[in-house]
């Protein structure tokens, strides 16, 4: 089942926009995605007609907003794959908060002086300073799997680091290097060592069929606006028995069940980890782009970014063969949509400059994953990265502005 | 949009305005529960003396609406001198009456799910079937529920206190 | 300068609806408010021409898009009178999140075993549960500022409540009573006694003209959502000393100047506390409720709502008598337009459901401030709550619902 | 839309392919700072030695684009060997061009930004000018100024050593 990228094209309106006298080719998925009509339309649709506060109304917009809310909670967890969504899903405002969650709460709860906590080398800094920070307040050992020269997760110390080992937090794709990790061996060799495995799926939901049973994970972390959503709503995915013993995070309105001045008791899970008015209207949208995303298929979506991937790969290695370097892994199974390039010895910024002037959207910089440019050997990167949109020809602009970037700075 | 009929049936008014069993009684001996509406603030005190086997007494106290108060009367009216599996049972099917929405706040709006829902035989719950209506308006569920969680969080303790 | 009231009700989408064979009658701008068709015009053309990821990219769109959000913090930081509001303005998911973040950053570095925080007892949950999670961690004594039989702050022990405090939090409008509260005395001592000030702006924001400097705080709370913003966001102004001095929040994207595999250095404030991709098209569409706002003028706004909530005080006397209570203090220069009901011994749930049949929006419930229930003497109440698109007809509907609700329960 | 032109100027290609005072002065004795773009993971380290009231050396390091390295370079030329008065004017009125844009990234674009800026005199900057065109391009104020900062940064720390 093919995706029709000229029709799915015409649901996003952004495309429509001609940057620097040229069409826009959007090539920062990665760090955003678009969003379709559909997903603004549910939005707007929600603030003209039905918005409320939710959960503490009875007048007919305050529970059909409560029963929106509710069932964007739902589908966002049946998008990957949650046994009991209206359970296991806590909205956050991102995937960084999400894993903010996690460090704060079952961190703080589990987590001793000198115990392990193992990350790998390509994590994004949203899935290293939490650790960091926690670490300097508890007193942790951080190990971290490095990255072998391909871009791939260097498994073969994974035992001896999971020894004493509490925490696996672990990207379920790259944000730099587009490589997608086989998470499952991870997790089950971090159970049978005693350690809980959070996954990083700020990459991984938004182009990747995921499903936290086949994973094999105990928590999920991901973001709406990488996916087609608003931003400004996130969800963190969790185990419910893990959930449960969780102490809160944040404080406030609707996440307790009683409150007197020298003490409270706090909700049940999910409620207890949402303090204050949450993201209503964006989880409205959240919901509506999940159903865009299930009614193309995440299988589709997978097909249609890898052969674009293939066909980037190839068309970059015969067009500009040496002058450009793509880091990461070879186009395969375990090889997402993300491009990270660099061309000659002229610097990303300078090449995503040159190739704002042909409306090329690709961003320069460290991507929020320093150490891992350090294990590239470069400070920054330009990284061009694919979506459901995306379509050959946009490849084919990327090439000719890099190719006249070389002619600039030659 | 369903009609106001449908929730304040004069049995439920009835039950609100003289509620049955109300009071605590006094525990120890009794077994005390209380349970929360966070959402609006209600609270109820579930007091029970199981013997043998047998719900032996039962009252309720603390604050309410309409609905929650003549829920947990309706409640204690019916539960009062059952056995306990009798008692459980009446919570299953009580709670199975009201959970028919709040099982399918999924993505289908409250007819669909009416629909779908498992049918509850009326006559084998007597003037609890009053309480029907609620379930067509759903943030009231809770209220309609919260005696019914205590009752069954208390059984559940005695249970495993006994075990 | 009057506001045109018939002229602002056309702004609002959701003022066209019908509930229950009636037009709604929206008294439930305390817990949240609705929105303007220019604020949704702003966010729905902001993601379909401009939509990117902040700070990081150099093509046109993700430099529009920073503009756009960065300037909706001088927006936001203006609104309240900041004084360099690109430094003073961190912006949140909520009011909630900011009052966590003063609790766990400003707090955890400065409060010590014993020391004193002075709250009041109207807070809301926001206001509280943060301190008293705060104080489980570290063992802080939390005092209480009393409330008088007419819904005021009893300010006569405040310089013996001060007394030891290094933290004074309290609201500058209650949720529940309408009480503005005279922040600048409370302020004064504060800072006398060598305490920090933190205000909750968020029912004060959306309804009067607000001040930093006049009112003598360091830290202001709101949310947009109930300010004719979207959801999904809340701002936290800070003094630019104390922000500086305060150490990071959340840890992510966004908040660092360098990330290593054993430490990190955080970036300046306001970045420092933004971790993750921000709320960025509520940031746009909370800069268009402030323009909307200061269009009509938040003078205009008061007045509006000032003379609608001494017309309900009179009516509901009226025609009510003693069958109705209104909780807080009569009308007059610090009564907001809250309007916290007890209709005989009628349940609050009871009560919302009878109205719900006239179209009308109250909140029954404990607001969130179950402590003040307590004082109150109530476990709930009914709550109905005026914004500048309310008018006379509204209490009238409002009045006539409540001596239905009467003949029903009576 | 500016042009690229206005931005890669000759001046600007130039001193990007062939630095001036590129290296590291041993430090001590120079002293020595480092600056982050955390927006893009450029670093810079500056090194000088101030002696007599007179920045009497100066060397940049570190990675970086055209903007950021040029800039250095154009830096580093301005003020070595100049008065310590005469080198913190000339960050002012250099600082004072970068901003234009900064300072009004309120509620006004760019265009708007440009014209209520203060006009700097470009015929004190010499070279520096050719810098002027960043202004145009938001985002890359913050390359321009990298390493100035890490400047102005160094001499700060130098005085108050010294006091
Ligand atoms: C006085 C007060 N403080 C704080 C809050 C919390 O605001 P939010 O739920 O937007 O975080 C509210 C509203 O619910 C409020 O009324
Ligand atoms: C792999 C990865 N993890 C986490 C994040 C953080 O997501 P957000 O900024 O939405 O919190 C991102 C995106 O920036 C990412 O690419």
């Amino acid at each position: 089942m093919a995706l029709d990228v000229e029709t799915i094209r015409k649901d996003f309106p952004l495309l429509a926009r001609v940057v620097n006298g040229r069409p826009i080719v959007y090539l920062d998925s990665a760090a955003t995605s678009l969003q379709p009509r559909p997903v603004l339309a549910a939005m707007e649709q929600y603030y003209e007609t039905t918005h409320a506060n939710v959960h503490r109304g009875v007048y007919a917009t305050a529970e059909e907003a409560t029963q929106r809310y509710e069932s964007a909670r739902v589908a966002a967890g049946r998008f990957v794959g949650a046994p009991d969504p209206a359970r296991e899903i806590v909205f956050t405002k991102n995937a960084t908060e999400a894993i903010n969650l996690v460090a704060n709460s079952w961190g703080r709860a589990n987590l001793r002086r000198g115990d392990v906590v193992l990350l790998t080398q390509m994590e994004h800094h949203a899935n290293l300073v939490p650790w960091l920070m926690l670490s300097e307040q508890l007193g942790l050992e951080l190990r971290y799997l490095e990255v072998d020269g391909q871009g791939r997760l260097d498994v073969s110390a994974l035992d001896r680091k999971l020894d004493g080992a509490r925490l696996v937090a672990v990207s379920a794709m790259s944000n730099v290097l587009g490589t997608i990790n086989d998470l499952r061996p991870i997790a089950d060799a971090a159970h049978a060592a005693g350690a809980v495995v959070l996954a990083d799926g700020a990459q991984a939901v938004p182009h990747l069929p995921v499903d936290v049973r086949a994973l094999g994970v105990d928590f999920l972390a991901y973001s709406a606006h990488k996916m087609l959503g608003p931003t400004g709503i996130g969800a963190l995915w969790g185990r419910a028995d893990l959930l449960d013993a969780m102490p809160p995070f944040l404080g406030g309105g609707g996440m307790i069940l009683d409150v007197r001045l020298d003490r409270f008791l706090p909700a049940e899970s999910p409620q207890r980890f949402e303090a204050g008015t949450p993201p209503i209207a964006e989880a409205v949208g959240l919901g509506a782009a999940v159903r865009y995303l299930e009614a193309v298929g995440m299988e589709a979506v997978r097909a249609h970014e890898r052969s674009l991937t293939d066909y980037a790969l190839g068309a970059i290695a015969d067009r500009l063969g040496d002058d450009c370097t793509v880091f990461g892994p070879p186009a395969g199974d375990d090889r997402g949509g993300v491009l990270s390039l660099a061309f000659r010895d002229v610097h990303p910024h300078d090449l995503a400059q040159v190739l704002d002037q042909y409306g090329v959207c690709v961003r320069p910089g460290h991507h929020c994953a320093k150490p891992l440019m350090r294990v590239l050997g470069v400070s920054a990167t330009a990284r061009a990265s694919v979506g459901l949109y995306n379509d050959e020809r946009d490849i084919d602009v990327l090439i000719e502005g890099l190719a006249e970037a070389g002619r600039l700075f030659g | 949009m369903p009609d106001l009929e449908d929730l304040y049936r004069e049995i439920i008014l009835d039950h609100y305005r003289s509620p049955r069993h109300r009071g605590e009684l006094e525990s120890p001996p009794a077994h005390r529960v209380e349970g929360f509406n966070p959402l609006c603030g209600d609270e109820v005190v579930v007091t029970m003396v199981v013997d043998g086997g047998t719900l032996q007494d039962i009252k309720f106290a603390g604050t309410g609406c309409s609905i929650s108060q003549s829920s947990a009367s309706l409640m204690s009216s019916a539960v009062k001198g059952k056995s306990l599996d009798d008692v459980r049972q009446l919570i299953r099917t009580f709670k199975s009456m009201m959970s028919i929405h709040e099982a399918a706040l999924g993505e289908s709006g409250p007819d669909e799910a009416l629909e779908e829902a498992a049918p509850v035989d009326v006559r084998t719950i007597g003037e609890l079937a009053a309480l029907q209506g609620v379930v067509k308006f759903p943030v009231r569920i809770k209220c309609a529920t919260l005696s019914w969680n205590a009752l069954a969080q208390g059984l559940d303790e005695l249970a495993t206190a006994a075990s």
